[in-house]
């Protein structure tokens, strides 16, 4: 009998315990960030919509090699290449990103030789179609 | 080794046992290639030797003939084997574990379902992963794909 | 107990007009007495819904606020104070699904079957002394008995939905409410040993100045607390509608409205045993004398620290087994709530 | 199985009830097909392959590093993991040597991927048994883990952070203080979490005692992980099979005796503290150094085969990497320790209640993107 009741009363204080903890979170602020009024910090690291860099020009510093486009795991990177009569020089014609196959994991900006491939910290990738999702290069080439 | 000790016991119990490439193997475990006939015997045998844990059931198809890999392992002395059954490509066949290890179980079906073979003595071998009614074994590396509504 | 103020004066004020309009014109009081009651009625009618309005709002809010987060913060502007109104509209749009195989009678009924009990049991909850629907002699009894009919529509909608999900939630709630019922009832039971009466004004009147029956009879409360809880089907007793584990339960199948009119009378119960439990175990509408507001605020102030400790229970505890409930339900309630009653009989007659 | 074939022990009628693969806590899209009597169940058959992506005929096709990348994929809650065995794998058949602080650094995250996964479980088996708040207290402190992550390696979920020879990146400015005080915040909320859940009667009443499994259960279904160890068997590969430089860590192996519910809830609990445990000792010792070993950009590993294993929050995460001398692998199974462990569930269903399911199919902690790969 002891042993019963000694046991609802451990119980019950278990129960009181645990009302505590949820009772203290009450009274603490909150963690959440009210997304599209605020939002988090991103660190610059971050592997977001990719961006092809340019020289101080303003010309672009990518050669077409394919590198990318090659090691990319689901291939969402296709380019046109053509060469410049010009200076004699690869260029691209088009260089298409499908967002909506990438996966962001990195790989392509590890193996551009020329370092002109980077990620930029911007993850908002909304469209109203899929089509909305593949950049080409008039979003992806920064000057 | 002391894995090495049950492989040569093995070999002299079982004709036709061999060791499996042992230059192919880089994870140094010892590798034995039986053949399918002995299959159930020779892992009841290790079972009572003391192999008590099947880590790992697989299947790779080498194109000119199927294979099956069974990783144990003996928890108590930490001795790893690896047993490799070849299998013929058209037909295959091989006596299921599961009486042995009921692990093996979904295992066994894993590989019917993705490579084809088939494991008599299995208490209900059946598709897995696939869904009911999938026509070929994706796994196996003449496998190609109809196309359908997606495509 | 004599209070000069408050809402219960508005009252009679009103209906000495009703009668006096009506006498002047020579109609018999009869119809003066309907006209007070429909108005009763439709104030009562009203402050409910917006209680529950406000209740599925501070339920988000409390729970939001418990688990380190803000909850609706947007619809209405300050702290989405209209998001359970948006709600609400939004329930009223959806459309109102029947499965192909249900009892589609049954199903159709069941959510005003659980609704209007849940209505009936506010008639004899005294908001003040004379701001009653009617002081029945049999008032808690009253209130008990309808409360335990709700149970009815649970396993009318569970059955009808003809979902097996929905079957075992409704097979569970009556389980567990008819088991709840007699706790609840037990409970209170030593209080009406202790007043002598039925009629909840009475018991309100024998709490005068500070004693409360939560006080002096604080392990009935406690159980009345939990067999509330379970009769309410809230955590840790929601089994008939275990999200994790029977989907939604008895609602599984509802949408729309009448998923709304369970959500409703589920808030409307809430709302009911914390009236109960503020009325009887905590003085009612009557509220310390050096403070002189409206006893309907105390009596919702009460009530609504009843309502938080529910959510409180809800927000904090994990779901109990449904087996381990009948045995919490028959084998520790029960005996302690006999426990109280014998010991109140033994201090009744040892101090009479 | 057709309904109603079944009857229970009075000669009634069953009832056939499709648990799934849309239910609330099946953690995805696990199907159950119970039969009950009443209440209780008297056969259960778990039915998996809804999420089927078959990523094993997937690898077939890409390279080694794209490989790791896609095992992000396997079990999306302890990435890191999955990385370490792939990384592992394609480095047992390369041959190559990893430089000191690229090990610790994989140590590092994976302990700290570790400790994500078992918040998660921890949130999720209360979330199970109905204490909500737990799981989004868990979710609090993951996410302080996950901008940990992000810190690193720019991603929250999918962190693609190893590489064949190394990793990715080194730590950003900060990283060490920020992991020392996630730590201490983790050990103080730890203490909240077994006042919340651990401790509460009604969490113990619906855990102890609860889907018992037996040692010989264990061994015979090759049951892994904490869930191998809740039942008495001390065996942790880390310890016991080791790989990396795992031994220079000192950390417990836990066991418990039991192996029920609580005990397997208790197992991860216990295991999140020795990972935090491991988490600081690799930040006293990090020294700098290369974090990348000098590998060829396209890896080509000699024709061989390696069976790898490791220790996963989940159990046994093993990998068998066959290689053909090309640039894609020519056979890669992953021995998925949800996969294996989720097997049991036919046994130690029977003769349990509807909500018992919930809590022995939560406390077994599966995944199924792991499970249907």
């Amino acid at each position: 009998m002891n042993a019963y009741i000694l046991k609802i009363l451990r119980g019950f204080w278990s129960l009181l315990v645990g009302m505590k903890v949820t009772l203290k979170y009450f009274f603490k602020k909150p963690v959440t960030v009210q997304y599209p009024y605020e939002k988090r910090e991103i660190a610059p690291v971050w592997r977001g919509i990719l961006n092809q860099l340019c020289d101080a020009k303003g010309v672009e510093l990518c050669d077409g090699c394919q590198i990318c486009g090659r090691i990319c795991p689901v291939q969402c990177i296709s380019m046109e290449v053509y060469k410049d009569p010009a200076d004699n020089k690869r260029k691209t014609s088009s260089y298409i990103v499908d967002f909506g196959r990438c996966m962001f994991c990195g790989l392509c900006v590890e193996a551009c030789p020329k370092k002109c491939l980077v990620h930029t910290t911007d993850y908002v990738l909304v469209s109203y179609e899929r089509a909305g999702m593949v950049l080409g290069k008039d979003k992806l080439v920064k000057r | 080794m002391d894995a090495q000790k049950y492989l040569n016991e093995i070999k002299g119990r079982f004709p036709g046992t061999a060791d499996a490439a042992p230059e192919r193997i880089k994870d140094g475990v010892p590798a034995l290639l039986c053949p399918a006939p002995f299959l159930f015997e020779i892992v009841k045998y290790l079972k009572a030797e003391g192999f008590n844990y099947l880590m790992d059931l697989c299947a790779t198809d080498y194109r000119d003939s199927l294979e099956v890999i069974y990783h144990f392992c003996a928890l108590e002395t930490n001795v790893k084997l690896t047993v490799k059954v070849r299998l013929d490509r058209e037909k295959p066949e091989l006596a299921s574990i599961t009486p042995l290890y009921p692990g093996a179980d979904w295992q066994e079906r894993e590989a019917f379902d993705l490579l084809g073979i088939n494991f008599p003595g299995h208490p209900d071998l059946k598709n897995l992963l696939l869904p009911c009614g999938w026509e070929g074994h994706p796994l196996r590396k003449d496998y190609s794909r109809k196309p359908d509504q997606y495509d | 107990m004599n209070i000069s103020y408050g809402l219960e004066n508005i009252w009679t004020w009103l209906i000495t007009l009703i009668d006096r309009l009506f006498c002047r014109a020579g109609l018999p009081y009869i119809f003066a007495y309907t006209l007070e009651k429909i108005i009763f009625g439709v104030a009562l009618l009203v402050f409910i819904s917006i209680s529950v309005l406000f209740l599925i709002w501070l339920e988000r809010k409390v729970s939001a606020h418990m688990q380190s987060r803000l909850g609706p913060m947007h619809v209405g502007g300050w702290h989405g104070w209209a998001q359970t109104i948006a709600d609400m509209v939004k329930l009223l749009f959806k459309e109102d699904i029947i499965p192909a195989k249900a009892d589609k009678w049954v199903h159709r009924i069941a959510p005003i079957v659980v609704f209007v009990p849940s209505l009936m049991a506010f008639l004899v909850i005294p908001f003040e002394k004379n701001l009653i629907g009617q002081d029945l002699n049999a008032g808690i009894l009253l209130i008990f008995a309808f409360s335990s009919l709700a149970v009815l529509a649970i396993i009318m909608g569970g059955w009808a939905s003809n979902n097996k999900y929905t079957l075992l939630g409704g097979i569970r709630s009556a389980a567990q409410m008819v088991s709840y019922e007699i706790p609840l009832v037990l409970s209170v039971l030593s209080v009406i040993m202790l007043v002598g009466s039925l009629k909840l004004n009475d018991i309100v009147e024998a709490q005068q100045g500070w004693h409360w029956f939560a006080f002096t009879q604080p392990l009935a409360f406690m159980l009345y607390i939990i067999a509330a809880t379970a009769e309410v089907n809230r955590t840790p007793f929601d089994l008939p509608e275990a999200e994790s584990e029977i989907v939604s339960g008895y609602n599984t199948e509802y949408s729309g409205l009448k998923y709304g009119f369970f959500m409703l009378s589920e808030f409307t119960n809430m709302l009911i045993v914390a009236l109960v439990a503020a009325t009887v175990f905590m003085g009612g509408w009557q509220g310390p004398k050096w403070l002189p507001l409206p006893g309907i605020i105390w009596l919702l102030l009460k009530t609504y620290l009843i309502v938080f400790v529910l959510m409180w229970f809800r927000w904090t505890f994990p779901r109990l087994r449904v087996d381990r409930l009948m045995d919490f339900g028959w084998k520790v309630l029960i005996p302690l709530a006999f426990v109280n009653i014998f010991l109140t009989g033994l201090f009744m007659v040892v101090f009479k | 199985m057709t309904e109603n074939t079944l009857k229970d022990k009075d000669g009634f009628e069953t009832m056939y009830l499709n648990m799934g693969p849309q239910h609330p806590s099946t953690h995805g899209v696990l199907r159950l097909g119970l039969v009950l009597d009443g209440e209780v169940i008297i056969k259960a058959e778990p039915d998996i392959g809804y999420l089927h992506r078959g990523m094993e005929k997937l690898a077939e096709s890409r390279t080694y590093q794209a490989n790791i990348a896609m095992s992000d994929r396997f079990d999306y809650v302890t990435s890191m993991n999955n990385n370490f065995v792939t990384a592992l794998a394609v480095e047992k058949l390369l041959g190559v040597e990893i430089p000191k602080r690229a090990q610790y650094l994989r140590i590092l995250m994976a302990e700290l991927n570790r400790v994500v996964n078992h918040i998660l479980f921890f949130g999720f088996f209360a979330m199970d048994l109905g204490a909500t708040t737990a799981l989004i207290f868990g979710f609090r402190e993951r996410e302080e883990a996950l901008e940990l992550f992000e810190s690193v390696c720019g991603a929250r979920l999918t962190y693609n952070y190893f590489r064949v020879g190394g990793v990715s990146r080194d730590l950003p400015a900060g990283f060490i203080e920020k992991a020392g005080n996630f730590v201490k915040m983790m050990r103080s909320r730890l203490k909240d979490y077994d006042d919340l859940v651990t401790g509460n009667v009604i969490f113990q009443d619906r855990s102890v005692g609860i889907g018992r499994i037996s040692k010989e259960d264990v061994l015979a279904y090759s049951l892994s992980g904490p869930v191998m160890r809740a039942s008495g068997i001390k065996y942790d590969i880390r310890k016991d099979d080791t790989y990396s430089v795992y031994r220079e860590f000192d950390f417990e192996v836990p066991v418990r005796e039991n192996g029920d519910c609580f005990d397997r809830y208790m197992m991860r609990m216990l295991e999140l503290r020795e990972a935090l445990k491991i988490i600081e000792q690799v930040l006293i010792k990090l020294e700098p150094g290369e974090i990348l070993a000098k590998v060829p950009k396209i890896i080509k590993p000699p024709a061989g085969e390696a069976y790898v294993r490791t220790e996963s929050p989940k159990g046994e995460l093993a990998l068998y990497l066959v290689s053909d001398g090309t640039a894609n692998p020519y056979r890669l199974h992953l021995r998925a320790p949800s996969f294996i462990n989720l097997q049991i569930l036919q046994k130690i269903l029977t003769g349990v209640k509807v909500a018992d399911v919930i809590a022995i199919l939560g406390s077994i902690d599966i995944t199924l993107g792991e499970v249907d790969r």
